[in-house]
């Protein structure tokens, strides 16, 4: 399971790379590292999987990879509702309205977020 | 009409909901039991029909409740008009009076469901409309009338001239019962992508009304059955009740259909039995070649 | 063919499935977790019942050396995942086959199992 | 008076006005110009029934001298059919219209002996009457209300001069011509009345002189051209087996030998084209474009009931040969198939073509089945067709200048923003499809009809007859829930709603007439032992209904209108007057718990966002569409129809 | 063509969970399905960072009380993975005894939830009648009916000692004996195949690229199963996947219920090998600075967790990726253009968990 | 007439339920309730699925805070009288998911509830009782 390391101007091209190798988006997991987000996208290459890491700064915009692979854009809608993360262009775009209600606290999974801060 | 079809008639209005609920009742409890379970007491459809008439009335317009009186009393006037030995044509006519105002009860409030109900609904009167005008033609020819009374004069039971059309009117039966396979536009059960759809609008004691409809719909569209044995009228009754039993069963052991299904079955198959039968009996008790 | 038709048919003439609950009371096997009990006679009050909930259902009021001090069980958020009972220090807690029973209000328990409603927790 | 003069009267005044009309342009002087005639038509077809009724058939022979004008007038019709073929470019109008030239000319000129005449030129029976009456008092009516239809319409279609004049010249004129054909008797009189409406319905279709109009008014012209030169070679055909012209000679004589059967078929064939019976319902749909009182008078209660008139007409000649059983199924067909295919159908005008064609059907089934049951249920279903189906055009007319559309889709909850014209399309509906009324009537005798064996194909027809019926239903309630269907009080009133049009006097003139007309259907018995009952005598059947105690007796089956009508009328009205809700008890409809308030049923949708919910209606184009279902009603038609012209021929 | 709107959902009697599809109809064809969730979402994740990591087996497990005993197993081989601890065998053996047990109640519900959706009751009832032996054999085993809360990270916390496996061999075989009555059914009875055949197809490709897992992939040929890594001791026992080709309802419950019957062989055959030994190992300390990921196959397919530990007892991250979440695109693509009947079997086709979905 | 309804009443509580979040264990355990093993069609009780037609709102799950409404509109559209019944931990407080961002926990705080049916998940015989238990409260309402 060797991981890819890709600036996020190389995203696009990196994914349609694996895309034409015939694999798929398993998940997308974004971490909140403080001052940027590193976003994990795992790919299934047949059963086995193939990570691949983008860091972006806080606002930075990440460019969508909805428009190559559709299924992507659940996930990105759900890192962008949940972390604020700018991803810019998702084929289907929820508003930060997805899973979250008008009255759900906004972006919860950011670690400074007061109303959802860890607790102890 | 003699004063002897009106006593009947009269009677049967008042008897026809005890009966059809109490059928009702037996109807849960054995599917109940098909399903392995206990089920709900016979008299579980009364104590429904009392509970929902003591519930405050929540309505959307006042059109649906004006027709689904209409779907009540029309159906009333054809079970008095059956009991009391009229024309078969009329009342199959009144009948599909009455569910059409079932429909327009239905359509009569801007909700989806109700209203895919309702064209649901209308799709079941198409499907089994004709089988009933074609099962009453049937009957016609055998007894040379349309009246239920040519029926009992006519003596010989229907049923062996006629076993074709007799099944066409199981499959007439089935949509009319709302059972499975054909419970498209309302299911009995809950439990319907359509919610209870043309039901669905209606609540407390005007869903009482739509049960207590059903009840003189089931005894209505049972008492056609028995007249396929009308004489001696005990083996009739024996022999809708038999009918009921049997679509029980069948509720039982099939899944839902969606309407284009249900159309071409009973048109295929019902309006196809009662033409091979008529031809069958042209052919066997003939009616000299005519051109 | 009606493949359904021999199930149905088995299950027409056979006798119902059905467990006659609650007019008939029900056989729990032996080791299901339903029901919770503390024993407060036993119970030290160390709070790490509280502490390891999962879903807060035991809160303890006052210091361990309080005389008043005293634990609640809230039966209405317990998860009946058994995880007190395993680590009480003295074996208060009880974990029982069962189940808890439904209350028209959220009843909680505390000293002497005497009943309180959730507002009346001091 | 005199029935000639009566007759006089009722074929002549329409023209007169006509021409009169042409000249007037204002529309001050128009009104009682083209009412009063009107009126003394209705009188007089009212006078004329009493006069019939009692003193049994008129005949009337005018002056030779009209033979000679007609016979210009004919031909000057005919080539100016021709003219418009090479005007318009159309190969089939020309075609058809040469063809019929050269056939009428070689008919008259070369094939009967110069100085052939009919005796009597104008025979008026019962069954005449009936059709008059139909043409006087429902067409009259309909004129009336198209003196504000067409007011309203040139107001929309903000024309710079009128064109109302033109209009009106054909639409009363027409009332003439369509009298001429009911009361002729000479098949060469009828075939001048018969071009006449040809050439009315010619430029009725294409009054608003849109492309659309045009091309329609040219199919429906070549296609009656085409039942023109059916019926013209029919002619030609009787001449040389009986030597005849005559109506009364052809059915008079009884079942004919087979000699006539092929210009008896021939004939039934020029019905069909006017009827628009399969495969010729094209252009009574496409007709659909013309003014609504065009397609409520001409295209569904007077002119297209000319090509039944003949079929039925003719009945009595056919009567127990081939042709019965062929007619029977093929009217039966057309019943079922256009009920199917109305079932489609959004367009409000075009349901309500399909609906007319399939009663045609029905009529013309029951000629064929062509018993005094039949009989009787074909003539009671002319008179009660034409009276609740133009009521029912003349209330789409109102609707569409309202709500500026046609689509059953647009008047969805048209209760609540047309209530009384919305009232009287929903009462004309039920009455066109419940009992007790008249239109189901026909259909309870008709099934009784068709199920005594009267041909080996009987079976056949049954079960297109009871399809057909089930199908009518389908359209008639959706159409009806459409209009009903209306937003809960619990969700405010719906956006749309604003005040009603005014209501002109003609309007409600017309309205409160054919509502009445509506209510006396209900009282189908006196009506039966009337005008039915005689009107079947007098073609020579035995009367099949009985009437006592003012009940509908037949030999097999038993119905009491006016007893239903009471109980159901109660069964209705009465929830009507007694529900009442009280507004904390109206609740928002069912929507999964996501119903917002709003105007109008709406729910919370994506994002949080209201959306309303939307109630179509359901059209099952794909089963019932006519992508799918018109190429095998076609095959099937024309199928039929050879059948029925082979047959003879074999 | 009129257009008809509704919502379906998200309290619907066929939807036993909330979630509404936007409908949007042109006859009884549906045209168009906009999907509206979060009506499930609790937020669980984030409670996963605010809970100490031992808890949260409580709190996985809970995400859906249908497939809670894998969402347990796979944290617990999660939280193993990252903190590096070696499960007994025994404990191995006994989770595969488990997930397949919860694996086959959870295809009987399935079933019957697909039956009743057809508004087939009485298969409904005796769908979830057999599902009430699998469940009382649960309760025997673990204590609880559908959450079973007997997995703990480094093993288990139950035994199945030899009177109870015995037991469990007599139940599964009255199971066995109504699965066999009930399969059948599905299998070809007219009405349902009707229903079925031919109604959502999922071509190859397509169930690829969208991202399908589980039986809705399986269905549509692939030989795909998380089961086959080996995790716990699937290695062991000889796994294969089941695989239909046709891609429609019918060969997804085709899958179920073929599952159905391997996941029985499975559990008896972990019952055979079943080792002696301890129950768990001891965990020692908090999960240390790091990353992990686990994939186990739940009822509807891969479950995918990614878990970041800081060397604190709460996690940094959690994230779930569930089967259902992955379905969701192959399910929209199937909707449009299928009847408003068929919406609710093509939806339980893919057996949709809302629970899971949105944590 | 009176005690006729009211004897009917308890003779046929039609259920609707809603699941508001919950983690379906709950929801699963009631539809349990309904087939062969508990069957509670025996009390006459159908899960009817529409609000319109209920009396009994049986509702499982925390609430979150998009369903809040929703179980609000379900509760005013059924027809008094009307009984509740939170079915499990979550429904009752909240349960395990008390720290979760989007739950409201407890659906008493969104209407008010009659019958609390403690659980996680709430066992089938725990359901039964909490019905009656709901059942007395439906016959005690005027
Ligand atoms: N993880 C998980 Fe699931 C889902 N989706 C699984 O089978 O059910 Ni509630
Ligand atoms: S863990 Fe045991 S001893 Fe400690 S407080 Fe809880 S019950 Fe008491
Ligand atoms: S059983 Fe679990 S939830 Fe209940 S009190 Fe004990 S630790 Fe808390
Ligand atoms: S109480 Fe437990 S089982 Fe029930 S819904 Fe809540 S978490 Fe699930």
């Amino acid at each position: 399971m060797e991981e890819i390391v890709v600036g996020k101007g190389d995203l696009g091209l990196t994914v349609q790379r694996l895309l034409d190798e015939n694999c798929r988006l398993a998940t997308a997991v974004c971490l909140d590292q403080g001052d940027h987000f590193e976003v994990l996208y795992y790919f299934h290459r047949g059963l086995d999987l193939v990570p691949l890491r983008v860091k972006v700064g806080k606002d930075e915009e990440l460019p969508s990879i909805s428009r190559l692979h559709l299924p992507a854009a659940l996930i990105e809608n759900e890192m962008k509702e949940f972390f604020g993360i700018k991803i810019t262009d998702i084929a289907i775009d929820f508003q930060g309205r997805m899973l979250l209600a008008e009255n759900s606290p906004r972006q919860p999974m950011c670690k400074n977020n007061s109303q959802t801060a860890t607790e102890g | 009409m003699s004063g002897f079809d009106w006593l009947i008639g009269l009677a049967a209005l008042v008897l026809a909901p005890l009966v059809g609920g109490f059928l009702r009742g037996v109807d849960r409890k054995l599917t109940a039991r098909m399903q392995g379970r206990i089920g709900p007491p016979v008299w579980q459809q009364f104590y429904d029909f009392f509970k929902l008439v003591g519930k405050t009335r929540a309505v959307t317009t006042k059109g649906a409740l004006v027709w689904i009186w209409g779907y009540l009393l029309l159906t009333m006037l054809a079970v008095f008009m059956l009991f009391a030995r009229q024309d078969l044509l009329i009342i199959f006519f009144i009948l599909a009076f009455a569910g059409a105002c079932l429909v327009f009860g239905a359509f009569s409030v801007r909700s989806p469901y109700s209203q895919i109900g309702g064209h649901r609904e209308i799709m079941q009167m198409l499907s089994y409309e004709p089988i009933l005008l074609l099962a009453a033609v049937a009957i016609f020819l055998q007894t040379g009338t349309f009246k239920v009374s040519g029926i009992f004069e006519h003596g010989e039971p229907l049923l062996l001239t006629l076993p074709l059309v007799f099944v066409a009117v199981l499959i007439a039966l089935t949509i009319k019962l709302r059972k499975s396979p054909f419970d498209i536009s309302a299911s009995e059960h809950a439990h319907q992508e359509l919610v209870r759809g043309v039901y669905t609008e209606y609540s407390g004691r005007h869903l009482a009304l739509i049960e207590l409809t059903h009840w003189y719909e089931l005894v209505l569209i049972l008492a056609f059955v028995a007249l396929f044995w009308a004489q001696p009228l005990w083996i009739g009754v024996l022999l809708a009740l038999a009918v009921y039993f049997l679509e029980l069963i069948v509720d039982n052991v099939e899944a839902r259909l969606q309407w284009g299904w249900m159309l071409s079955i009973s048109w295929a198959a019902g309006v196809g039995f009662i033409l091979v039968n008529i031809l069958m009996i042209e052919l066997l008790f003939g009616n000299v070649l005519r051109l | 063919m009606p493949w359904m038709m021999p199930n149905i048919l088995r299950n027409l003439f056979g006798t119902p499935a059905t467990r006659k609950y609650p007019f008939e009371s029900h056989q729990y096997w032996a080791g299901s977790r339903g029901r919770l009990q503390i024993d407060l006679a036993k119970c030290v009050f160390c709070g790490i019942c509280e502490k390891i909930c999962p879903s807060r259902a035991i809160t303890k009021y006052g210091h361990k050396d309080d005389p008043n001090v005293t634990i609640h069980y809230n039966p209405f958020a317990c998860i009946y995942c058994a995880r007190c009972a395993e680590k009480c220090p003295s074996c208060a807690i009880y974990i029982l086959e069962g189940h808890a029973v439904p209350a028209d209000r959220k009843i909680t328990y505390g000293r002497e199992d005497v009943p309180f409603s959730e507002e009346e927790i001091p | 008076m005199a029935g000639e003069a009566l007759i006089a009267i009722l074929i002549l005044l329409p023209v007169a006005t006509a021409l009169a009309g042409l000249a007037v342009k204002n529309e001050q002087l128009r009104r009682p110009l083209i009412i009063l005639p009107c009126a003394v038509l209705i009188a007089a077809s009212l006078l004329l029934t009493f006069q019939v009724a009692a003193h049994g058939p008129l005949t009337l022979t005018p002056a030779a001298s009209w033979d000679t004008i007609i016979l210009v007038l004919e031909l000057v019709l005919l080539a100016y059919f021709v003219y418009v073929g090479v005007v318009r470019k159309h190969v089939l109008v020309l075609g058809l219209g040469a063809l019929q030239l050269v056939l009428f000319t070689l008919l008259k000129f070369v094939w009967l002996p110069s100085g052939f005449k009919v005796q009597p030129a104008l025979y008026i029976d019962l069954l005449a009457v009936v059709m008059c009456l139909v043409i006087s008092v429902v067409g009259a009516l309909i004129v009336i209300y198209g003196l504000n239809y067409m007011q309203n319409h040139e107001r929309h279609l903000k024309l710079s001069a009128t064109r109302q004049h033109i209009f009106f010249f054909f639409l009363v004129g027409f009332l003439g011509a369509m009298n001429g054909v009911v009361f002729a008797n000479s098949l060469l009189w009828l075939f001048f009345f018969w071009e006449l409406t040809t050439l009315c319905c010619y430029h009725l279709i294409r009054h608003d002189l849109t492309e659309e109009a045009e091309q329609s008014a040219l199919r429906a012209l070549w296609m009656n051209l085409f039942g023109g030169v059916a019926l013209l070679t029919g002619m030609a055909l009787t001449y040389q087996a009986s030597g005849t012209l005559s109506l009364l000679d052809i059915t008079g004589l009884g079942a004919v030998g087979s000699v006539l059967l092929l210009p008896l078929a021939l004939f039934c064939l020029a019905g069909f084209t006017k009827a628009a019976q399969v495969p010729f319902q094209r252009w009574l749909l496409g007709a659909m474009v013309a003014p609504t009182p065009v397609s409520a008078l001409l295209h569904s209660s007077t002119m297209v009931k000319a090509g039944v008139y003949l079929v039925l007409r003719l009945a009595p000649a056919y009567e127990g040969t081939y042709l019965t059983a062929v007619l029977a199924v093929f009217g039966a067909f057309v019943f079922m198939v256009t009920s199917l295919l109305a079932i489609s159908q959004r367009i409000s005008k075009r349901v309500l073509a399909y609906s007319t064609i399939s009663s045609l059907g029905l009529v013309i089934c029951l000629a064929g089945i062509n018993t005094g049951l039949a009989i009787a249920a074909a003539v009671a279903l002319i008179i009660f067709h034409a009276v609740t189906k133009g009521l029912l055009f003349l209330v789409v007319g109102i609707v569409e200048q309202d709500i500026h559309s046609r689509d059953i889709e647009d008047m969805e909850g048209l209760t609540t923003r047309l209530p009384l014209v919305s009232g009287l399309a929903i009462l004309g509906m039920i009455v066109i499809l419940f009992v007790p009324f008249g239109v189901l009537f026909t259909k309870w005798a008709g099934l009784q009809a068709a199920a005594t064996p009267f041909s080996d194909l009987y079976p056949l027809v049954v079960v297109f007859l009871a399809v057909g019926s089930a199908a009518g239903v389908v359209f008639w309630v959706r159409w009806i829930g459409r209009l009903i269907s209306v937003v809960s009080p619990a969700e405010g009133t719906s956006a749309e709603s604003r005040p009603e049009p005014r209501l002109s006097g003609s309007y409600l003139v017309v309205f409160s007439l054919l509502a009445g007309a509506v209510v006396l259907s209900a009282l189908a018995a006196p009506l039966v032992s009337g005008l039915i009952n005689p009107t079947v005598v007098a073609m020579g059947y035995s009367p099949a209904l009985d009437t006592t105690g003012w009940h509908l007796a037949t030999p097999y089956g038993f119905f009491s209108p006016w007893a239903l009508f009471v109980v159901i009328a109660l069964a209705l009205v009465l929830p009507a007057l007694l529900v009442k809700i009280r507004p904390e008890e109206v609740r928002p409809v069912y929507l999964c718990g996501e119903n917002q308030p709003a105007a109008g049923p709406t729910f919370r949708s994506i994002a949080d966002q209201p959306v309303p919910a939307q109630t179509g209606g359901i059209y099952w184009t794909e089963a019932f569409g006519e992508k799918s279902l018109n190429a095998w009603v076609n095959g099937a038609g024309i199928v039929l129809l050879a059948a029925l012209i082979a047959g003879v021929i074999v | 063509m009129s257009k008809i709107t509704f919502p379906f959902g998200p309290q619907h009697p066929v939807l036993p969970e909330a979630i509404q599809l936007s409908l949007t109809c042109e006859d009884e064809k549906v045209v168009e399905v906009l999907p509206v969730i979060g009506y499930m979402h609790r937020g669980i994740e984030k409670a996963a960072e605010r809970n100490p990591y031992v808890n949260n087996v409580f709190l996985c497990e809970r995400i859906c009380g249908i497939c809670s005993f894998i969402h347990a197993l796979s944290y617990c081989q999660l939280m193993e993975e990252l903190m590096q601890v070696e499960v007994p065998p025994r404990a191995r053996y006994l989770r595969v005894v488990w997930s397949e047990l919860s694996r086959m109640h959870s295809h009987l519900l399935w079933l019957g939830l697909l039956a009743d959706s057809f508004g087939f009751e009485s298969l409904f009832m005796q769908c979830w009648r057999a599902r009430e032996t699998v469940l009382d054999a649960l309760e025997m085993t673990t204590g609880q009916r559908v959450v079973q809360s007997s997995c703990v990270i480094g093993g288990v916390r139950r035994d199945i000692n030899a009177d109870q496996a015995r037991q469990l061999r007599e139940m599964l075989a009255g199971v066995k004996a109504q699965i066999d009555a009930v399969l059948p059914v599905f299998q070809k009875d007219y009405t349902i195949k009707a229903r079925t055949v031919g109604k959502g197809v999922l071509p190859k490709d397509q169930a690829w690229k969208l991202g399908a897992v589980g039986p809705t992939l399986r269905a549509s040929g692939w030989a795909w199963d998380c089961r086959s890594l080996g995790y716990a001791a699937y290695g062991e026992l000889g796994f294969e996947p089941v695989v239909e080709n046709d891609g429609d309802s019918y060969a997804r419950t085709m899958v179920r219920a073929r599952e159905l019957v391997q996941s029985y062989e499975l559990v008896l055959r972990a019952l055979d090998a079943l080792p002696e030994g301890p129950l768990a190992a001891k965990i020692k300390g908090v999960p240390p600075k790091g990353e992990a990921i686990m994939r186990t196959e739940q009822p509807r397919g891969e479950l995918f967790e990614y878990a970041r530990g800081n060397g604190t007892p709460r996690l940094e991250r959690l994230k779930i990726r569930t089967p259902t979440f992955a379905n969701i695109p192959a399910l929209l693509a199937m909707l449009p253009g299928c009847e408003i009947a068929d919406v609710p079997v093509i939806v339980l086709s893919i057996d949709p968990c809302i629970a899971c979905l949105e944590r | 007439m009176m005690g006729l309804i009211t004897k009917s009443r308890i003779k046929s509580p039609w259920i609707v339920h809603y699941c508001c979040g919950s983690c379906n264990g709950c929801d699963i355990e009631l539809l349990a309730c309904l087939t062969p093993l508990y069957d509670v069609e025996r009390f006459g009780i159908l899960n009817i699925g529409n609000p319109k037609h209920a009396d009994l709102l049986v509702v499982t799950g925390p609430v979150n805070k998009r369903n809040e409404r929703v179980l609000l509109n379900l509760y005013h559209q059924m027809p008094e009288p009307r009984v509740v019944v939170a079915v499990g931990a979550c429904a009752c407080t909240g349960g395990i998911f008390y720290n979760c961002y989007n739950v409201l926990g407890g659906i008493d705080k969104v209407i008010p509830v009659d019958v609390y049916v403690p659980g996680c998940a709430a066992r089938p015989e725990a359901i039964i009782d909490g019905i009656v238990m709901a059942l007395d409260k439906l016959a005690k309402i005027k």
